[in-house]
């Protein structure tokens, strides 16, 4: 690693399980055997408003609180994308559910990429409420920085025996198309 | 190596490590950012056989857990800043009456409702200085995940050591947090229990201390025949009401004197690159977590910082900062509330050092660069 | 044995004041304690603060007195920690009905297994004579100069309401009944209240012109009517009156037989 | 005729309330011109105790002569 600390955002609105989001991809990475910090911040708009939650890890110990500038943002929603959008590290890297946002980032010294999460999760696993484990899925395609194993196991941990196969293949559909967009964009 | 590590949240670290110190008792009432200590406990106790209630009101849960006490069951109750309010009289009620009990407090920004999930320190003096008479008081501060869990075992263990109430100080930030720890290292931790009387009943005399300072409570419901009563009122060695000169101020000794009498082994802080320092940076709770970076930060530059913690924080390890502070040419104190730590810090340094207060009390963390500013303004005088 | 081998004479004479009637509850509750056959060492007696609160202390048991209103609320760890201990809460009527009066309703709520006897004496005594919310209509309090102007609680009827399952009222007068009601709340397993009509000569009685003992206890006389008898009366004629007995004695399930078969549940899954 | 009861007061506990007294079916109790109570010599106590339910300080004790 280059840095010694990388920082992700994951935010859209909320009900669409960002911060859990946030705990999930926490706990993979902590699979990874990193030091791991996850934390969120509370607020009025974490209803119907712009939600988020946060993940730092780091190979050496974090004292960090809270992120300030992700090097990886996740947004589900225009609100969440526009509001945080600047404070995104230059080179960082954007992932936006083009479901939700059409007007994209004009940043030049950000990677942005795209895909309509929300729609793939309504049309190919039936429920929007899977957009979640895809959008999980889909920043590990793009970033690659723990293994769907973890990623999957984090998964089915915070959220019990629910619809275990229905989300395990919301995360390996989020991560084929992470996999691909990287191909057509790169 | 296996990868022994878990990622747990900070409230949820203290409710581990109440029940790793033997806690099988919680009472508590739902307040934000304390709640999951309760919800935690209310699914965790029972499978160890304790159990967890959610009292009334705030008044209600702490006094509950005084009477699991008082029946020898640890306990434990949680709340924040304004629950704190009203939990006062009962934990004052712990600490006249010597009953072991852990408090948690995991501040939120006051006062009044404030900002339930907005980050601040404002109940530094509050948990010390909230009650009326002199009440003494042991308040602890953890400032990680894993710290949390550690410090929940050792403020049972000071309850029952000292039988004294025992806060546990949280942040909304550190409570909420969650960090992959490893907790294998404290398997076979020492957990104290309070100690029993070595005399038969119809010698005992529940308030007389021992050569430490420290009176042994009988458990109620005992089957040995050791009757007695616990009652806040200033009270002789025999527990019955006494308003004698001697006996109030001997009740005022006991209760404050064993404290003071045992603070080196109360006391806990941590030293961040101190042996050479020139500035100081005295803080507690997650704001000493920027602490260190900044100090790490500044020391990269060759700028001779360090950072005293104390997780002690009452009663205060002002000899550890006196000597902390010897050779400093100044100490910055940020914290997020209007300025508390502060003015202990300033009893405890010597009258040429310049000791500046850093206040942040919009419900934002103090950042690294925000104390790395003052100490560079500081260091360039 | 005798209810003298209950108390404490080291701590004897009593502090009440001369023809106070709570000394009579206490020697109601002996009474009854012994005859049940109960061990001190199981036994632990809540009150807290005032008066009443502090008369237990005289009592050679294991007494836990806490802050004002709050007995019950201790008493509810007490008894969750140790199931098999009898819990008795002395309370004032302030204790009960005012400071604590939401302890009051939410260990009845929950059937807590304790007995809770409330000395209703209409009046702060210890704190000098001001109104209590069981002081009667017009009654003189140092805070009521005027007379009350505010209606008066009904301990019953407000445990009654509040889920209790043995309810009943003694008095100071008819100390047999006294003795029989508390000794069927202890018998009874559920939350069990006792409300005793009690005599404040000092505070109520020398502003209520009544500063004589026994008048005051002659005016509890006229004051009660048994259950039985209040039946057949008619509202007119029950105006100002307490009925006396048990109005309530009805089986329900207790919070710590709850606790024990969520208890079995949980560990039974694990 | 003289009583079977022998009837005592606790004189360091009694407050003189007269409770006792003002109770007592057999006229048992006297009080002298400094408002004590006292237990007349020549009594009638027929041993029905109430004295002893009622006393709120635990200052009467009635036994039976010759327990």
């Amino acid at each position: 690693m280059e840095q010694d600390r990388i920082e992700m955002r994951f935010c859209g609105f909320g009900g669409q399980g960002v911060v859990l989001g946030s705990v999930i991809y926490a706990t993979a990475l902590a699979k990874e055997g990193y030091n791991v910090v996850q934390s969120q911040v509370y607020g009025i708009e974490a209803r119907g408003g712009a939600s988020s939650g946060e993940a730092m890890y780091s190979d050496k110990p974090i004292h960090h609180l809270h992120v300030t500038q992700p090097d990886i943002l996740l947004a589900m929603s225009q609100k969440a994308l526009d509001k945080f959008i600047d404070t995104v590290k230059p080179g960082g890297i954007v992932l936006c559910d083009s479901f939700y946002i059409d007007q994209f980032p004009k940043r030049t010294d950000v990677k942005v990429y795209k895909a309509p999460l929300t729609e793939i999760a309504i049309t190919q696993l039936g429920k929007e409420l899977f957009a979640n484990a895809l959008a999980m899925g889909f920043i590990n395609g793009i970033v690659k920085n723990v293994s769907q194993e973890h990623l999957i196991e984090a998964l089915l941990e915070s959220i019990g025996n629910k619809a275990v196969e229905q989300n395990r293949k919301a995360v390996e559909l989020g991560y084929e198309t992470g996999l691909k967009v990287l191909k057509e964009q790169n | 190596m296996a990868n022994t590590r878990k990622l747990i949240q900070g409230n949820k670290a203290c409710t581990m490590g109440a029940i790793k110190a033997g806690a099988r008792f919680c009472a508590s009432y739902p307040i934000t950012p304390a709640s999951e200590i309760g919800e935690y406990l209310s699914e965790d106790l029972p499978k160890v056989g304790g159990k967890f209630i959610q009292m009334e009101d705030e008044i209600a849960s702490m006094g509950a857990v005084i009477g699991a006490s008082v029946m020898g069951v640890k306990a434990i109750t949680a709340t924040s800043g304004a629950g704190f309010d009203l939990k006062q009289e009962n934990i004052a009620y712990a600490a006249m009456t010597e009953i072991p009990v852990v408090i948690v407090d995991v501040q939120r920004s006051g006062p009044s409702t404030g900002g339930a999930t907005v980050c601040a320190q404002g109940d530094l003096m509050q948990v010390k200085y909230g009650r009326s008479g002199d009440c003494p008081m042991i308040v602890l501060y953890p400032n990680s995940v894993k710290e949390i869990y550690k410090t929940t075992i050792r403020a049972f263990n000071l309850a029952e050591k000292y039988m004294s109430p025992v806060i546990l100080l949280m942040d909304e930030t550190i409570g909420h947090m969650r960090e992959n720890i490893d907790l294998s290292e404290y398997e076979n931790v020492e957990i104290i229990n309070r100690k029993l009387p070595d005399v038969p009943p119809e010698e005992y005399k529940p308030y007389e201390p021992d050569a430490e300072g420290i009176v042994h409570l009988m458990p109620f419901g005992n089957k040995e025949g050791y009757r007695y009563v616990i009652q806040g009122m200033h009270h002789g060695a025999d527990g019955m009401p006494n308003l004698s000169p001697a006996t109030l101020q001997c009740s005022l000794d006991r209760i404050n004197g064993k404290l003071d009498r045992h603070k080196e082994d109360i006391w806990e802080w941590e030293a961040v690159d101190l042996d050479d320092a020139d500035i100081v940076v005295v803080a507690v709770g997650c704001v000493s977590r920027s602490a260190t970076e900044a100090v790490h930060a500044m020391r990269k530059q060759g700028i001779k910082a360090g950072l005293f913690r104390p997780i002690t924080l009452w009663p205060f390890p002002d000899e550890p900062l006196m000597k902390a502070t010897e050779h400093a040419k100044a100490v910055i104190v940020p914290e997020m509330n209007m300025g508390q730590l502060v003015h202990k810090v300033k009893e405890y340094t010597r009258d040429c050092t310049q000791v500046i207060p850093l206040n942040v009390y919009d419900g934002t963390v103090i950042m690294p660069e925000q104390i790395e500013k003052v100490i560079k303004e500081v260091s360039e005088k | 044995m005798s209810v003298h081998d209950y108390i404490k004479e080291s701590a004897f004479p009593l502090f009440t004041c001369p023809g106070c009637t709570d000394g009579v509850v206490l020697n109601a509750f002996l009474r009854a304690y012994e005859k049940l056959g109960y061990d001190r060492s199981n036994t632990v007696l809540c009150c807290a603060i005032g008066c009443a609160g502090r008369t237990p202390t005289l009592l050679d048991f294991n007494v836990l007195r806490v802050t004002h209103g709050r007995a019950i609320a201790f008493a509810t760890g007490v008894k969750l920690a140790k199931p098999d201990t009898k819990v008795i809460v002395f309370m004032g009527d302030g204790d009960s009905l005012a400071i604590g009066g939401n302890h009051f309703i939410h260990a009845c709520r929950r059937n807590l297994d304790i007995t809770a006897i409330t000395f209703r004496n209409e009046i702060y005594g210890m704190t000098g004579g001001q109104y209590a919310p069981t002081t009667p209509a017009g009654g003189i309090a140092t805070t009521s100069p005027y007379g009350m102007i505010e209606p008066s609680f009904d301990g019953c009827k407000l445990a009654i309401g509040s889920g209790a399952t043995y309810v009943a009222r003694g008095d100071v007068y008819n100390v047999n009944n006294l003795e029989k009601v508390i000794k069927g709340a202890m018998e009874h397993k559920g939350f069990s209240f006792v409300e005793v009509l009690t005599t404040c000569p000092t505070q109520f009685g020398r502003r209520n012109k009544m500063a004589d003992p026994v008048k005051m206890i002659n005016r509890i006389k006229d004051m009660t009517v048994p259950i039985e008898k209040a039946k057949t009366m008619s509202e007119d004629e029950l105006a100002g009156k307490f009925p006396t007995g048990v109005f309530l004695d009805k089986e329900g399930i207790d919070l710590n037989t709850r606790y024990e078969e969520l208890l079995a549940r949980v560990q039974e899954q694990a | 005729m003289v009583s079977k009861f022998a009837v005592a007061i606790n004189k360091a506990w009694c407050k003189n309330c007269g409770i006792c007294k003002g109770f007592c079916p057999k006229d048992v109790f006297g009080i002298t011109i400094k408002k004590e109570i006292f237990v007349k010599p020549e009594h009638e106590c027929i041993g029905c105790r109430m004295c002893t339910l009622r006393c709120p300080d635990f200052a009467v004790t009635v036994t039976e002569k010759g327990e």
